[in-house]
């Protein structure tokens, strides 16, 4: 069997005395479109902080394509083909939507801190950003700054952004928190043709977003993932249905 | 709260983009037409000297600006870096042997070496953060460098500093450059190449990022950009051109002090920086010229000078915190939209009450002055061309009238114009910066 | 004043282009020196002296060469060597041939050498250099000009009468030096621990200390110090807010010796010393001023009261150096050649109505002067200082203080 | 030894005084993230409105009403200048205070001119308390050890026991919080800021006669004041008390005995070298302690910052 895209073993992390991640063991195959879902405060967004290093784990080893992340920086794991996005937008507001995904084009590209290149006069950062814009839809607001976007809009380029560098292992923390029920079909759509064929690891509370979406899901409940499998199985278990399924269900209706 | 001094994104200073103009060489051409035509107009070596000292204010507040308006960075010691590059050049003259076979307009590149070394030493541990603890390590570290220019004689020469003459270079193109006008010659050709580095500087991948790390550093961060690392090239190359104004500085003076590294020339240029607006590239060109004629021309005016400047830089902050670029720039919607003309009366009918309201409030500013601090028999003073007794009621009056006829005439009528403001800037939605205050 | 308030005469740039000098009647003196900015108060009132030594001493007398009259204009330097320079270009520019400046040896140094640069380079506007009060003796030693005459006795010169009075004080065992962290507070040190080794080698020097200029918020931890060595007496070159700091808070803390000084007097500073300072300041200076000189100089005082009451002439090097220029150009025929001017001016003996004989000495262009030690008090005080009723009684005399001091200047003429 | 009690007694005057401006700024800090560069302006102002005063009505009025007016002149400040360039965001809210302290500097000039103003301890407290080996200890000294004092202890009764001090501390750590529980946080501001330059104005008023009033003295000061909370950590009071009282000390006990740095690098085992004269590192070989005392705080604060960010006593991490 190759090499899992992302391992977390015993992966625990606490702050004070109050423990958040309770040992989490999981493993993330190539390709493979993994939601994490659970209830509030279970410590998704926790767990994407500890696997690219904004916050150091308490113990437990991340892997990415089987090698440590141990004490990276964060920027380090990124040049190692993971991408994430955020719960809040975290776009570069002033700038504008095209500057925002060529900023995200300039390291994979391979232009890194030069200051011999224009960036203005490389075909290859010009097409490339506007290729991803095309891809996401935003061709048309290119030149606004991105601030005056809309907040689907905003979303959007985040993902973009988040995409453009062409890594193969993509961490969505919760694409669609609040939005209505067209922009979520419509990112949706979006994360779908972007991720084609590339790992995909993303935190969602709407379930028919994670249902439609994903290969396995696990859910996190307190800091310990109770449940991993293919979505009918997680549907059926019965701990899941308990902690915290069956009521998410029951709002839903 | 967070200790970071970033602005936010969603606050009316932030709509100003540094650097949204695009690539054109029409103003540099420009430029530097003006620079070469400049001395045919002003011809006397005072006015070249004082626009040796303005084009030399421009590359030092362009190199500011590289940290506070492109990279977020706000610095108090940054006269360090300028003055250890005029240093430098000081101490590079006084080796005759290799001076005597260097040509003069080599000199700013050594100076921008020492001023690029000075960053890179210092940028090797302030950059780790942005927000307060770098704006006070550089207070810090600007404090020591300034007490050390006394104390260490040997680099610094104390208080009287160090001098040298430049004329000892080697001819270039036997050119010994003993008069003003050589030296402005060669000021200028440095401002401009300076000026278009950095502005190419900002094109750069790095330069980009700068921005972006800025905004915010923690998305560049997963971007593959290390913030840190971002910052340090920022502030080492700002390092390099504050060193090319130092070195710009030695050549013009032929003298550097304790002066060029204190933590007041380091609080002036931050001045020159936020008069002349941090948002734009060109905004530092404009406070540098604007700073430096109310120095040097309205201190030979009014002993008040460094009060009236004071109060333009706080009305500045307060109501164009885009500065005098943009208050400039909030134009150009206006200009795009063709509407320009229609301002031209309103504007007439406010500003021009208000200016005269403003003189008016000055000579009562001086008036006071006058009364109070002037010598018992010396009741007379000149305020705009007229002499009178400040101890008659006569003058106070009229002078108190034109205020408030001025300022009375500019308030009745600032809501026409503030109508015709918006009314000129109505048209297809306007998502361009609008600047503070209409 | 006058030119300081006229705001907007000429629009700010047309007084940079139009920038030759119209005016060819008056002959023009630059004053640069701080007129704003925490040194103004001292350059301000010397801009007053300046002014009215002029209008007192040769306008109101028919002016010079048959009726030129002498101008003075201000030029804010805000004590900034680079603005110093920008400023000496401005006033060339607008026909001033005469520069005088005094505060700070930093500004004076960086002057001297533009000049003599600007003098090299410029054969046409040639400007001499009047040093009114920068003592620093590097001007008048390795870093003298042609161009540059001083008319205040040097640091050195001044701690030579300062230690000759000491010396015969028996009083006196230990003193205690402190002074600012510079060229000049070092160069005081120097002086005072070389010349007392020399004049009284009983004295021990129980402290010889510097601190930072212009930094000190709280003096207290020097004059502990200052006491607990038991000094006699304390010397001390400070000047502005280090003085009155260093003088009040050994005061204060217990020292009962007197305290030598440079510039303890005037600017507010003797009204702030009071009563405090009363018997224990002593101050090195040129010129008497109570008991007054001469009658000249009585009548001259007064009328400076009339014109500013709350004025101090605390200068009278300023009145002095005036004086011999005005002479200088008339017994040169002209104020435009500057180095016929400078010619005359080298070697002068001029009688000053503040007491004694002048002597510009042409090796070095140092003036050689009578020097008076006095001290601070309210009783017999003919003319006080800031309106205090407190002023500076001369005590004793050096008549043609150093006169043979040793130069290292070798003068370049022209 | 006698010495050293002298110096721990003036060093605490030193400190005690810098607490005074420091508790101000950082509260002012930890509420509204300005740094107030005008800070020390407003001491400035209470030594000169206390001055001004007591030439009519006497020491003891000026002590009571010249902080009260600089109070309200700082909340004056608060309210309709930096609260409309809060909008903005802290670069141009420092920048602002910058220019504040230029202006009023101008103004003092303006208005009281350029000499130092003549005054002085009253007669009261004009005599020596004590005296320790030869050195008096003037009354005065121990009337700003007991002034300053009595604020830490009011100031710390205020934020510890009292309800409006609870909603400022609250306020200091969770402002958004606060204003949602319907408390009006821009009053707050301007109240704390107008204490806080009203602590600065006391500062004044009792300093003024010993360090001299003149329209320098807040340049002398004002720096200094920011690299006290810096290295006490930004928006702890204890920790402003305890980085003021190490800086008096540390400045105290540095100008009073001549450490000279040729005996601390012979101590820790270099050799000075044979021909200093022609050495460029002369210089360095010579300093003492008291040449460098002043500095001494910028390089604690810059080592604190390179290890510690936080600071001494700071509980906000970067």
């Amino acid at each position: 069997m190759s090499t899992p895209a992302l391992e977390l073993t015993g992966l625990k992390k606490s702050f004070g005395k109050a423990e958040i991640i309770r040992g989490i063991d999981l493993s993330i195959g190539k390709a493979e479109r993994h939601a994490i879902i659970g209830p509030n405060g279970a410590g998704k967004s926790t767990l994407f902080n500890l696997i690219t290093a904004r916050f150091p784990p308490t113990s437990g080893t991340v892997k990415l394509h089987g090698e440590s992340l141990a004490g990276l920086e964060p920027f380090q794991i990124n040049r190692k083909g993971l991408s994430r996005s955020f719960q809040i937008t975290n776009i570069f507001p002033k700038m504008t939507v095209f500057e925002n995904v060529r900023c995200a084009l300039l390291w994979p590209q391979g232009y890194k801190y030069s200051f011999w290149n224009l960036v203005n006069y490389k075909r290859d950062l010009t097409e490339g950003a506007d290729a991803i814009l095309e891809q996401i839809n935003l061709l048309e607001r290119r030149d606004l700054p991105a601030g005056t976007l809309s907040y689907a809009e905003q979303r959007a380029l985040e993902i973009g952004i988040t995409i453009a560098g062409g890594a193969n292992v993509i961490m969505l923390d919760e694409p669609t928190a609040g939005m209505s029920n067209t922009e979520t079909d419509y990112i949706t759509d979006l994360i779908l043709k972007v991720t084609e064929g590339k790992t995909l690891i993303m935190v969602e509370h709407d379930m028919s977003v994670v249902f439609g979406l994903a290969d396995r899901i696990s859910v996190l409940v307190y800091g310990e993932i109770i449940a991993t499998g293919k979505p009918a199985d997680v549907r059926a278990d019965p701990r899941v249905q308990e902690a915290y399924l069956g009521a998410a269900l029951e709002a839903e209706h | 709260m967070t200790d970071q001094i970033t602005t936010d994104p969603s606050k009316p200073s932030q709509r100003m983009r540094a650097g949204s103009m695009t690539i054109t060489v029409l103003p540099w051409v420009a430029g530097a037409i003006a620079l070469a035509v400049m001395p045919a107009i002003f011809t006397s070596n005072s006015a070249l000297t004082i626009m040796n000292q303005m084009w030399i204010t421009v590359v030092f507040a362009l190199a500011y600006n590289m940290l506070l308006g492109q990279g977020g960075m706000l610095s108090f010691g940054h006269a360090v870096y300028a003055g250890v590059g005029g240093f430098a050049c000081m101490h590079i003259m006084n080796m005759s042997d290799f001076f005597a076979a260097m040509p003069l307009p080599v000199l700013p590149i050594f100076g921008g070496l020492f001023g690029m070394g000075m960053a890179m030493i210092v940028g090797s541990f302030s950059t780790r953060n942005a927000g307060t603890v770098f704006a006070m390590i550089s207070l810090g570290v600007g404090e020591l460098i300034a007490a050390c220019s006394v104390i260490i004689v040997a680099f610094f020469g104390g208080e009287e500093g160090i001098s040298g003459d430049r004329t000892y270079a080697m001819p270039f193109f036997g050119n010994e450059f003993l008069q003003q006008i050589d030296v402005y010659y060669l000021t200028s050709f440095w401002v401009l190449v300076s000026a278009i580095l950095m502005y190419l500087w900002s094109r750069t991948p790095v330069g980009r990022m700068a921005n972006a790390v800025r905004d915010n550093p923690e998305r560049a961060e997963f971007l593959g950009y290390s913030a840190r690392w971002v910052r340090f090239y920022s502030f080492t190359a700002s390092g390099f051109f504050a060193g090319v104004a130092g070195g710009l500085f030695a050549i013009n003076y032929e003298i550097l002090t304790e002066e060029n590294l204190n933590t007041a020339s380091s609080g002036v240029i931050l001045l020159v920086t936020f008069l002349g607006g941090v948002g734009f590239f060109f905004g530092p060109i404009i406070g540098a010229i604007a700073f430096t004629l109310l120095q040097t021309v309205l201190s030979l005016q009014t002993e008040l000078w460094a009060f009236y400047a004071g109060v333009l830089f706080l009305a500045t902050v307060m109501f164009f915190p885009g500065g005098l670029a943009g208050l400039l720039m909030m134009h150009v919607p206006v200009f795009k939209l063709g509407h320009a003309r229609s301002l031209v009366m309103p504007y007439l009918k406010t500003l021009l009450p208000a200016a005269i309201g403003l003189l008016g409030l000055a000579a009562l500013v001086e008036m006071t002055f006058h009364f109070r601090h002037a010598a018992l028999g010396d009741d007379e003073m000149t305020v705009f061309w007229t002499t009178f007794d400040t101890h008659t009621i006569l003058p106070w009056i009229i002078a108190g009238v034109v205020t408030l006829v001025g300022l009375g005439i500019a308030r009745a009528t600032a809501p026409s114009l503030k109508e015709a403001w918006s009314a000129a800037n109505t048209a297809p939605p306007v998502t361009t910066a609008k600047g503070g205050a209409a | 004043m006058k030119k300081f308030t006229k705001l907007g005469a000429v629009s700010a740039l047309s007084l940079i282009v139009g920038a030759s000098a119209a005016f060819a009647e008056n002959i023009k003196i630059g004053f640069i020196d701080p007129l704003s900015g925490p040194f103004a108060s001292t350059g301000t009132n010397g801009l007053h002296q300046y002014e009215f030594a002029v209008d007192y001493m040769v306008n109101d007398k028919g002016g010079v060469l048959d009726g030129k009259n002498f101008e003075v204009i201000g030029f804010d330097n805000k004590t900034s060597p680079k603005e110093s320079l920008i400023q000496l270009q401005v006033a060339i520019d607008q026909g001033v041939r005469y520069i005088v400046q005094g505060n700070s040896s930093g500004v004076a140094a960086a002057i001297t050498e533009a000049i003599d640069k600007h003098n090299r380079r410029n054969p046409d506007s040639r400007v001499l250099f009047l040093n009114y009060a920068a003592v620093d003796p590097s001007l008048t030693n390795e870093k003298c000009n042609f161009w540059h005459f001083r008319f205040d006795a040097n640091a050195d010169i001044k701690m030579d009468a300062l230690t000759d009075v000491i010396a015969r004080d028996e009083g006196i065992k230990k003193v205690y030096i402190i002074g600012q962290d510079y060229s000049f507070g070092k160069s005081v040190a120097e002086a005072a621990v070389e010349m007392l080794g020399e004049k009284r080698p009983d004295i021990e020097v129980v402290g010889n200390e510097l601190h930072p200029i212009g930094k000190v918020k709280d003096f207290t931890p020097y004059s502990r110090k200052v006491i607990s060595s038991g000094a006699d007496a304390v010397i001390t070159g400070n000047w502005g807010a280090d003085m009155l700091g260093i003088g009040k808070s050994v005061i204060e803390n217990g020292f009962e010796g007197p305290i030598y000084t440079y510039y303890a007097a005037g600017s507010g500073m003797t009204a702030a010393f009071g009563e405090s300072g009363k018997g224990r300041i002593r101050l090195i200076a040129q010129g008497s001023i109570n008991p007054i000189a001469s009658e000249e100089a009585r009548d001259l005082y007064n009328a400076f009261l009339e014109k500013y009451p709350e004025g101090n002439i605390d200068q009278s090097r300023i009145f002095n150096s005036i004086g011999m220029l005005a002479r200088a150009i008339e017994e040169a025929g002209t104020a435009d050649d500057v180095v016929a001017v400078a010619s005359k001016l080298e070697g002068m003996e001029y009688e000053t109505m503040w007491g004694g004989t002048m002597y510009m000495r042409p090796q070095d262009h140092q003036v050689i002067q009578d020097m008076y030690v006095g001290v601070h008090t309210d009783e017999d005080v003919e003319f006080d200082f800031d309106s205090s009723g407190f002023g500076i009684v001369t005590e004793s005399v050096v008549e043609m203080a150093s006169k043979d001091i040793a130069t290292t200047c070798e003068m370049k003429r022209p | 030894m006698e010495l050293i009690l002298v110096n721990l007694i003036d060093g605490l005057v030193t400190g005690l005084l810098l607490f005074m401006l420091s508790a101000g700024l950082t509260l002012i800090f930890s509420m509204m993230g300005v740094l107030n560069f005008a800070h020390a302006s407003f001491y400035m102002l209470g030594a000169y409105f206390a001055y001004q005063i007591s030439i009519a009505l006497g020491f003891w009025m000026g002590l009571l009403l010249a902080p009260i007016i600089v109070g309200v002149l700082g909340a004056g400040v608060e309210r309709y200048g930096l609260r409309r360039v809060h909008q903005y965001g802290h670069v141009p809210e420092l920048i602002f205070t910058f220019g504040l302290a230029l202006l009023i500097e101008e103004l003092v000039q303006f208005i009281w001119g350029k000499n130092q103003m003549p005054y002085n301890v009253p007669e009261i407290l004009n005599f020596t308390a004590f005296s320790i080996a030869g050195n008096s200890i003037p009354a005065f000294k121990i009337f700003m050890i007991f002034v300053s004092v009595g604020i830490f202890v009011g100031l710390l009764f205020v934020l510890t026991k009292t309800r409006v001090g609870m909603i400022i501390q609250a306020a200091l750590s969770y402002p958004r919080t606060v204003e949602a529980l319907g408390h009006n946080v821009p009053l707050i501001f301007m109240g704390v800021f107008g204490v806080g330059t009203a602590l600065a104005g006391l500062a004044g008023v009792i300093a003024g006669p010993v360090l001299g009033t003149f329209p320098g003295m807040a340049f002398v000061l004002g720096s200094i004041v920011f690299v006290t909370i810096v290295i006490g950590g930004l928006g702890s009071l204890w920790g402003a008390l305890v980085a003021s009282l190490l800086i008096g000390w540390l400045t105290t006990f540095a100008k009073s005995y001549n450490v000279r740095m040729e005996d601390i690098l012979n101590g820790i085992g270099f050799s000075t070298p044979e021909n200093m004269g022609e050495s460029a590192l002369r210089d360095l070989w010579t300093i003492t302690s008291p040449q460098i005392a002043d500095i001494l705080p910028y390089i604690l604060m810059v080592l604190i910052l390179i290890f510690r960010p936080a600071g001494l006593f700071g509980k906000r991490h970067q």
